[in-house]
């Protein structure tokens, strides 16, 4: 090999190769076999994850390293990242299959589109230069806007992936002007040197001030975080149920990883700029969040705006800015895919969309119902569930910071956050079942993807220490 | 004045002015009209700036490539029975607004920006320069852009054709 | 550096086109001149750092502006197919 | 295995067992769920024998690693303040499933699972010494009592079932913010951060901190309790809940509340406490005077039984505000008083409801004609709750006026017009319900008490009696860890 691309460079670049290798082996099998590979879809798509995953697991052995000449650099944060990437494309590829089939939309660039979209998210976490990190956020959104639209003949899936894409190519066109402006203050486009730029120019640089502005900007557009939140309603409410699932954990996971490893490595130095916008982002998204959803009435939007509020909880572990708080986000986070696709998947086993269609599934469904109790409280952040963990972490690192108030404010939608979340709960064993039994989207993916975070979510809250472990190794840089 | 202020006022009010033509302009293909006049002024902007490979990209790129899709989704989805309709949208006042209010700071945060000292292009050739760049530090965003046209025409085919 | 002051320029007139259009065609429009806007920064510092970063990042910027132009125009298309008779002008998208 | 864990986890695996019986086979499933928590009170009832009277500290200490990294273990131990509590649910949760034998005839299994968790989650709260377990359960028992509520309620149950919820949680976040931030404090001070109460004992707080803390804390348990301006919830909650659930409500739950202040805000913030002891003291104050002045407006009889907690709370956290070993005692031995009399009262409005369908005072009257041994009853529970002598009420009450007497006069006057004023309420009620002619003629003929529901009260009647007789071997138990805590705040 050519000192272009060394063994280290490949070796960095594994994972995101073979996810797109199987991507497009299914793009491939699709075309030449057409009905006939459905049935290989899955098949090709858990081993092409499960090879990616013993490839992750090749490169913890020897992290942290870096590659390309510091564009790639592979470290315990971007590792947890890519595991959590990893997960939560497993998770809505078992999830996804029967319910294709419903909607009759069964083909096999939805499952292409999605490890594509984990090959972009790949380099956020990874990325460390501006151009692969841009083109690896537009990889994944490229994907996400197709996936959203995916339901070709519902007109509210093909609203839902406009507006998402006019939105989305907005935040990236500010980001991207951000970027820009960092090249300006740097000279280069590699982080490690924008550090160093930043870091020798006083504080409230307007340069600096104007490059925290439009990039912060552009990620909170992407972790739908207010007042940048405006898309994440209509497009959680338009997408196929599953690709709002991959939305709501996987496009806001990968974006927070963009956004730690921007404001906390190169733009670090500047935090006397950015955390005020950072606290009031995480206000406004708490209060936005919470407040809107009390009024839902369908139940993806509820998930959609309470997403807005968990986006605000992340927000305010960052501001706190000390080794707890980054704990809280990695629980939070960890906590989060399972929680959120676990919700999102009981409202594909009742197929319905309104909280009405959830009245009395309790008495029909118990095996769903239950553990979507445990998936609302530990949205909520109650014990003993996972989320309550990375609740906890937040509020102890803001305690910890002596940011009683935010505590206090992040304390107190708790319990708004339990009023909307225990409307899906009032519905499901409260009321009376208003009409027919439903078609169930059940599968056997569906189901182990039901065990598996409903084991997750309420394991990890009642024995976290493993969990907490596994966290603590990964973001203590 | 010299000939490069010339050449740079002439280019700026080309792309300035076709950009404000083409986001006021009723019809959309004189819109899109507009905008390829707007994309040559930037283009000519890089040809002062030196860059003369992205001059060309640009035109067979956007000029060649984008424009020609613009008009061809206009013309197949007839756009332009719809002139008689409203053509901003209720709020947009506070969309204008909340552009004034963030050009107003943008500018002043621009007027008091301080760039570091100003070097020179190594003396080779633009589009060799470019080139080097690009295959060797540029690697990875090389590689995996080949990822994002894949998604995007997949995508694009994908969401265009005909029902099944 | 008067490039920065057209780039600017650009950045606002997008915005001001996105945020305030209704038909959709023209909003896409306005994420070109945004995009437009960052690769005049960047060939501009380009220059000014005297290396070709700022040049290479606007080749890809550019990339990124022919899929995000391609995905939407068929996601437009697809749309179009599902309200036939209905005028694209009148998908009142941005509302918010 | 230990006896602590044994006894937490006993309702936990019979919760288990029971989600493997049929839901059809109803009857299994009342025996199954009868039978585990008769068992957990036999297994509880020894521990009354093997307690060590005269040892300070926490008994029967089970210890395990839970989250080593949050410094969290699964403490389980019991002093003679909790041993009460730990007795009285385990006593209370058998009989409010015996009580609910027929009157749940909807979703049995579930009910009965709700029950269970319910038990799981009391007697955690009340076993554990680490805060954080604390906190769990006290966040457990929130949910199978929305349930409890929410489909075996009364008509309004959907909206008092969140209700109830959200006050309650609106409390505990405050509460864990509390118990983060003494956490916190402890990882300064000690060397190894703990959530353990009788580390934290050690640690010496600055006034500020006690001062942020006792009231993160105040407002967590005085929802709970709840004291005057949070009381809102409960006569909603109250009056919708089924028998068991308000059995266990009154019973159990709001004395978490007081619990709470026992063990954690007075221990451990002591000059914040003796500051805000005549804020605790005025808003009990109002609470005994409210609770009954609202009481004696009650047209339903349900209602008025759930306001007469609040007054009798209100005697409770009085006894603590007084801050001496005779209030606290008074109000540890009032709390389980009132665990016995308003359970009984629960229990019996309760069972007139399944025979008439109606909790309206006015269509009642002359019921002691029909069913005597139903009148005697209510007669004894009326009496204990109105605090008369030679039963429970009056021991636990005059206690505490000798408490609050101690520190200030007026709050003992206070409180005695208090007493005199649930004398009269609860008289009235009995007046109108009980005595008299029959004019409503669907009262004649009622059957009387059947041989379960004497099974129901008939624990509850003699232990009033005897705590009214002879009081001393309760405040035995109390004595030490009474004393120890009235010598903190004393210091």
């Amino acid at each position: 090999m050519s000192h272009f691309y060394t063994d280290v460079d490949h070796f960095a670049l594994l994972p995101a190769i073979l996810l797109a290798f199987f991507g497009c082996a299914v793009f491939l099998f699709d075309f030449l076999l057409g009905e006939r590979s459905r049935r290989w879809q899955l098949a090709l798509v858990l081993p092409g994850l499960a090879m990616t995953g013993w490839h992750l697991w090749k490169q913890g052995q020897i992290a942290p390293f870096t590659a390309f000449h510091g564009a790639i650099t592979i470290d315990a944060f971007g590792l947890f990242f890519n595991w959590l990437f990893l997960l939560t494309a497993a998770l809505v590829a078992l999830i996804s299959y029967r319910y294709l089939e419903i909607e009759e939309e069964h083909q096999g660039e939805y499952y292409g589109l999605v490890l594509m979209a984990q090959a972009g998210a790949y380099f956020l976490a990874v990325g460390t230069e501006l151009i692969t990190i841009f083109v690896g956020l537009e990889t994944m959104s490229l994907s996400f806007y197709v996936l959203v639209g995916f339901l070709r003949r519902s007109r509210r899936s093909n609203e839902a992936a406009l507006k998402y894409l006019i939105l989305g190519a907005f935040s990236s066109g500010i980001l991207a002007y951000g970027f820009s402006i960092l090249y300006g203050i740097a000279g280069s486009t590699y982080l490690s040197d924008i550090a160093m730029a930043v870091a020798a120019r006083p504080a409230f640089d307007p340069l600096t001030v104007l490059a925290i502005l439009t990039v912060s900007a552009g990620i909170l557009f992407k972790i739908s975080a207010a007042p940048f939140h405006m898309w994440a309603p209509d497009a959680y409410e338009g997408a196929p149920t599953a690709v709002t699932a991959y939305l709501a954990v996987g496009s806001k996971i990968a974006s927070l990883a963009l956004l730690l490893r921007l404001f906390l490595g190169p733009l670090g130095t500047a935090r006397e700029a950015w955390e005020p916008l950072l606290i009031l982002a995480a206000i406004a998204s708490l209060t936005v969040g919470n407040l809107a959803a009390v009024t839902q009435t369908n139940a993806k939007r509820l998930l959609a705006y309470s997403s807005i509020a968990h986006a605000g909880y992340l927000l305010l572990g960052l501001v706190a800015g000390n080794a707890t708080g980054l704990q809280g986000i990695a629980i939070y986070t960890g906590a989060y895919v399972f929680m959120t696709i676990g919700a999102f998947l009981v409202l594909m086993a009742v197929h319905g969309e309104e909280i009405e269609d959830l009245n009395g599934f309790a008495r029909r469904h118990p095996g769903y119902a239950v553990p979507m109790v445990v998936f609302l409280l530990s949205l909520a952040g109650l014990p003993p569930t996972a989320g309550f963990l990375g609740k906890y972490y937040i509020f102890l690192a803001l305690i910890e910071s002596g940011r009683y108030v935010l505590a206090l404010v992040g304390a107190a939608y708790v319990a708004v956050a339990l009023f909307y979340y225990f409307r899906l709960v009032r519905s499901m064993f409260l009321l009376p079942a208003i009409e027919v039994e439903r078609p169930q989207a059940s599968s056997l993916g569906l189901r182990v993807a039901l065990g598996a975070t409903g084991l997750v979510t309420l394991g990890a809250g009642i024995y976290p220490e493993p969990f907490l472990q596994l966290a603590m190794r990964s973001l203590l840089k | 004045m010299n000939l490069e202020a010339l050449f740079f006022y002439a280019f700026t009010t080309l792309a300035l002015g076709g950009a404000t033509l083409a986001i006021t302009r009723r019809s959309a293909v004189h819109a899109a009209i507009s905008l390829m006049v707007s994309l040559l002024g930037v283009a000519g902007l890089y040809l002062l700036l030196n860059a003369e490979f992205l001059f060309v990209a640009q035109i067979i790129l956007y000029i060649g490539g984008i424009l020609l899709l613009f008009l061809f989704v206009i013309m197949l989805v007839n756009l332009d029975a719809g002139r008689g309709l409203r053509q901003f949208h209720q709020r947009w006042p506070l969309g204008a607004a909340v552009t004034v209010i963030a050009g107003v700071a943008f500018a002043i945060l621009w007027s008091r920006a301080v760039l570091p000292p100003a070097q020179t292009m190594p003396d080779v050739g633009n589009v060799e320069l470019v080139a080097d760049t690009l295959l060797q530090d540029y690697l990875v965003p090389f590689e995996v852009v080949s990822l994002l046209l894949l998604v995007a025409v997949v995508g694009s085919v994908l969401l265009a054709r005909k029902r099944a | 550096m008067h490039y920065v002051a057209v780039s600017l320029a650009m950045l606002l007139i997008g915005t001001a086109g996105l945020l305030t259009r209704r038909n959709i065609v023209i909003i896409l429009m306005s994420i070109e001149l945004i995009l437009n806007a960052v690769n005049i920064n960047l060939v501009a510092f380009s220059r000014h750092h005297g290396n070709a970063a700022g040049q290479v990042f606007a080749i890809f910027v550019i990339a990124v502006a022919v899929a995000e132009a391609a995905v939407g125009l068929g996601i437009l298309l697809a749309l179009f197919r599902n309200r036939e008779t209905v005028q694209v002008d009148e998908v009142d998208l941005l509302k918010w | 295995m230990p006896w602590l864990t044994a006894l937490l986890a006993l309702p936990l695996v019979g919760l288990i067992v029971l989600l493997a019986i049929p839901g059809t086979a109803r009857n299994a499933v009342r025996m199954w769920a009868n039978a585990v928590l008769l068992g957990g009170l036999a297994l509880a009832l020894p521990l009354w024998q093997a307690f060590d009277r005269a040892a300070s500290g926490y008994q029967f200490v089970d210890r395990m690693p839970w989250i080593p990294t949050l410094g969290a273990q699964f403490l389980l131990g019991i002093d003679g303040i909790s041993l009460l509590l730990v007795l009285l649910t385990s006593l209370l949760g058998p009989i409010a499933a015996l009580a609910s034998w027929n009157a749940i005839e909807e979703r049995t299994k579930e009910f009965y699972a709700m029950l269970l968790l319910l038990q799981f989650g009391m007697l955690g709260l009340f076993l554990s010494l680490d805060l954080l377990l604390f906190f769990v359960f006290f966040e457990v028992v929130l949910v199978p009592m929305y349930f409890l509520i929410g489909i075996w309620g009364g008509e309004r149950r959907l909206y008092a079932a969140i209700k109830f919820f959200l006050y309650t949680l609106a409390g505990s976040v405050v509460l864990l913010l509390g118990i983060i931030a003494l956490y916190w404090q402890g990882g300064l001070q000690l060397a190894q951060p703990t959530f353990e109460i009788a580390e934290l004992l050690k640690l010496q707080l600055p006034l500020d901190a006690q001062r942020w803390l006792f009231w993160a804390f105040f407002v967590g348990f005085a929802i709970k309790v709840p004291m005057v301006p949070f009381h809102t919830w409960l006569p909603d909650a109250h009056t919708e809940a089924p028998t068991a659930g308000s059995v266990l409500l009154a019973g159990v739950l709001l004395k978490m509340g007081t619990y709470g202040f026992v063990r954690i805000s007075l221990p451990l913030f002591p000059e914040a406490a003796r500051e805000a002891a005549p804020i605790l003291a005025v808003l009990s104050i109002v609470a005994i005077l409210y609770g009954a002045l609202i009481s004696l407006m009650q047209q339903d009889w349900k209602r008025l039984v759930a306001y007469s907690s609040v007054s009798h709370m209100g005697f409770c956290t009085l006894g603590l505000a007084a801050l001496n070993s005779n209030g606290i005692a008074g109000s540890v031995l009032q709390q389980i008083n009132h665990g016995i009399s308003t359970s009984l009262l629960f229990l019996l409005v309760g069972y007139i409801y399944e025979r008439r369908h109606t909790r309206q005072i006015a269509d009642f009257g002359g019921l002691a004609i029909g069913m005597p041994r139903f009148a005697f009853v209510f007669a004894v529970a009326v009496f204990s709750s109105a605090g008369l002598p030679l039963l429970n009420g009056f021991i636990g009450e005059f206690t505490i006026l000798q408490g609050a007497f101690i520190v200030n006069r007026a709050w003992a006057a206070f409180a005695v017009f208090g007493i005199v004023l649930g004398a009269a309420y609860l008289l009235w009620l009995y007046q109108r319900t009980m005595l008299g002619d029959v004019r409503n003629e669907a009262n004649r003929g009622l059957p009387d008490l059947s041989l379960r529901e004497w099974a129901t009260v008939l624990p509850l009647l003699l232990l009033a009696l005897a705590i009214g007789v002879y009081p001393k071997p309760w405040f035995a138990v109390l004595e030490r860890p009474v004393l120890d805590i009235a010598g903190r705040l004393a210091r």
